[in-house]
């Protein structure tokens, strides 16, 4: 469960590196089955990100929402994935297969680098004799020089985001949480509406929304409930718990 | 005496000791891209046997030392050598090698992570290079260096570790991808 | 694959630039000086027809191109001593300008590039200099020849335009890379 996996932060650079490792600290290959076992694990490292900047944590959050399809998709039968839902699933698949590939080649890299050099010829000995450019001038030399700094990245340089605001997982359960209790019943469908659907950016936050449901769930604050394969999802609150939070 | 093609050119590498690129070797020599290509498959022939070897990367060709010599010229030789590789720059590098010639965009989707300060890194120690894009005026691609083989020991592309098989493998990947046609592009400008 | 004592040599003396005297050879290479006359006989027999020559005098011997090169490599001497100075070998300067003294993997890192090539070529045209390191045993650094400053009409750093400025900019962003040792391994992933 959540505490199976420890992790210091941050070290995980990128999504796919955490998913591989996940899967083959198992020795799984790379399918539906594997990547709906790791998920759990997956959504509880994002979790431990919460105080990092989002232009970190957003690769991990698009990639959870699309580790919650599969699970979701091997705990619900009825569950039906779009076609772009089962584009993502597809992608995601053969990006961890690529990922996996160069990864291990890197290992062989590894081993091999500095081992056995081959070496060039160093420069000869040569007696400099002084001869300038005609454009070699102070002004000129000032203006490459300011040009060259210019190109400088700075370091401390805080990342543009993508995401206007950080949303964290718990955020969203909180927000969730009240909702359910101020209108018993709420469609999965009516609340991705209201989160908005148009920018992938906005996606992410129906997403973490969903993540969010399951992670209800799980807890039993909330019930889900499908009446048939293309009905929406119903959201209810379990009355048969005292909700904890 | 005339000298042949493959000794000349065998003549300006050693005389240059840095990297030539063949354009630059077939405007010296007076000579075309077709007949570059022909005397360096000669001259790599005729240097089967013997102490050094001619490296080839991207366009771009050197003499160096065989790799059996290397523990005897590092005794000798002055220069440092910066051994050590993190993860991160081998997985960066291995992409940059097998691809040849590849965009930032292209990196980062398959490492699902900003490359950006890793390929400056990476640049700086001489390991690669950033060139224009041919195909995209504005753009740029990553390529190795012909540094990057010499800390390699290998002299060309084919010689890398896995190399077909690796090249297979992509390809098939590759192929899915084609065949499934409606898949959305979305993920990948997530990184951009 | 072990080398035979001709190939040995010849790796030797490629990377070896100046003489070699024989009895070198056969000390580096844990052998007796009957040996090595044998083996550099065969050399020098191996390397007719190709474009580099085995060169003997007095007890020492070196690798050098075919007299036949001579021309041709005259004229590349020439191109790199009269040539424009590149767009890269400027910026390269500059930045030893204004630092005065200043190391290769600072102008490195300054430039996002490694700058080794241009600091060749800028030393064979007489405009920088390759001095040990007074703070480190083993390291250089680089700095403008007497020459250039007459050139340019300055007789010390600080007369530069806009000197103050520019040295300000560039403490704060070098400063920054001693705090972050080898790259900013948080930031990678940031999105730019």
């Amino acid at each position: 469960m959540h505490e199976s996996y420890k992790i210091k932060i941050p070290a995980f650079e990128g999504p796919l590196e955490l998913l591989v490792d996940l899967i083959e600290k198992r020795k799984l290959a790379i399918n539906d089955i594997s990547l709906a076992r790791v998920t759990d694990d997956f959504i509880a490292y994002i979790k431990s990100l919460g105080s990092l900047p989002i232009a970190y944590t957003a690769h991990f959050i698009i990639t959870a929402a699309t580790l919650v399809l599969i699970k979701s998709k091997s705990l619900l039968p009825n569950f039906l994935l779009t076609q772009d839902e089962e584009g993502n699933i597809d992608e995601l698949k053969r990006r961890l297969e690529m990922y996996a590939l160069f990864r291990e080649v890197g290992e062989k890299l590894k081993n091999i680098f500095a081992g056995a050099v081959l070496f060039k010829r160093p420069y000869p000995k040569i007696e400099p004799m002084f001869v300038p450019d005609k454009s070699l001038t102070v002004s000129r030399l000032a203006l490459v020089l300011r040009e060259a700094i210019k190109n400088i990245p700075v370091v401390e340089k805080t990342p543009e985001t993508t995401i206007a605001k950080a949303i964290t997982l718990e955020e969203m359960i909180d927000n969730l949480t009240k909702r359910i209790t101020e209108s018993m019943t709420l469609s999965f469908k009516q609340f991705s509406k209201e989160v908005g659907h148009k920018t992938k950016e906005e996606r992410v936050f129906v997403i973490v929304g969903f993540l969010a449901i399951l992670e209800l769930v799980k807890q039993g604050i909330v019930l889900v409930r499908q009446e048939s394969q293309f009905d929406d999802i119903h959201i209810e609150r379990n009355n048969t718990i005292i909700p904890q939070k | 005496m005339i000298l042949s093609l493959p000794q000349q050119i065998e003549a300006l590498l050693f005389y240059k000791t840095d990297a030539m690129t063949e354009s630059a070797l077939a405007k010296l020599l007076g000579t075309d891209a077709r007949h570059i290509e022909e005397a360096l498959g000669e001259l790599e022939e005729s240097l089967k046997g013997r102490g050094i070897i001619l490296i080839r990367a991207g366009g771009e060709v050197m003499l160096g030392t065989r790799k059996e010599m290397s523990l005897l010229i590092e005794k000798i030789g002055r220069e440092e050598l910066e051994g050590e590789l993190s993860k991160a720059s081998v997985e960066t590098l291995s992409v940059i090698l097998y691809r040849a010639s590849v965009t930032k965009s292209e990196i980062d989707y398959i490492r699902g992570v900003n490359s950006g300060f890793m390929l400056r890194a990476l640049q700086i120690r001489g390991l690669i290079e950033k060139k224009p894009n041919p195909n995209d005026g504005r753009g740029y691609i990553y390529t190795p260096t012909i540094e990057l083989y010499q800390y390699l020991g290998i002299s060309k592309k084919e010689e890398l570790p896995d190399y077909q098989e690796l090249i297979l493998s992509l390809n098939a990947l590759t192929e899915k991808k084609a065949e499934s046609p409606d898949y959305p592009r979305g993920n990948e400008s997530a990184i951009e």
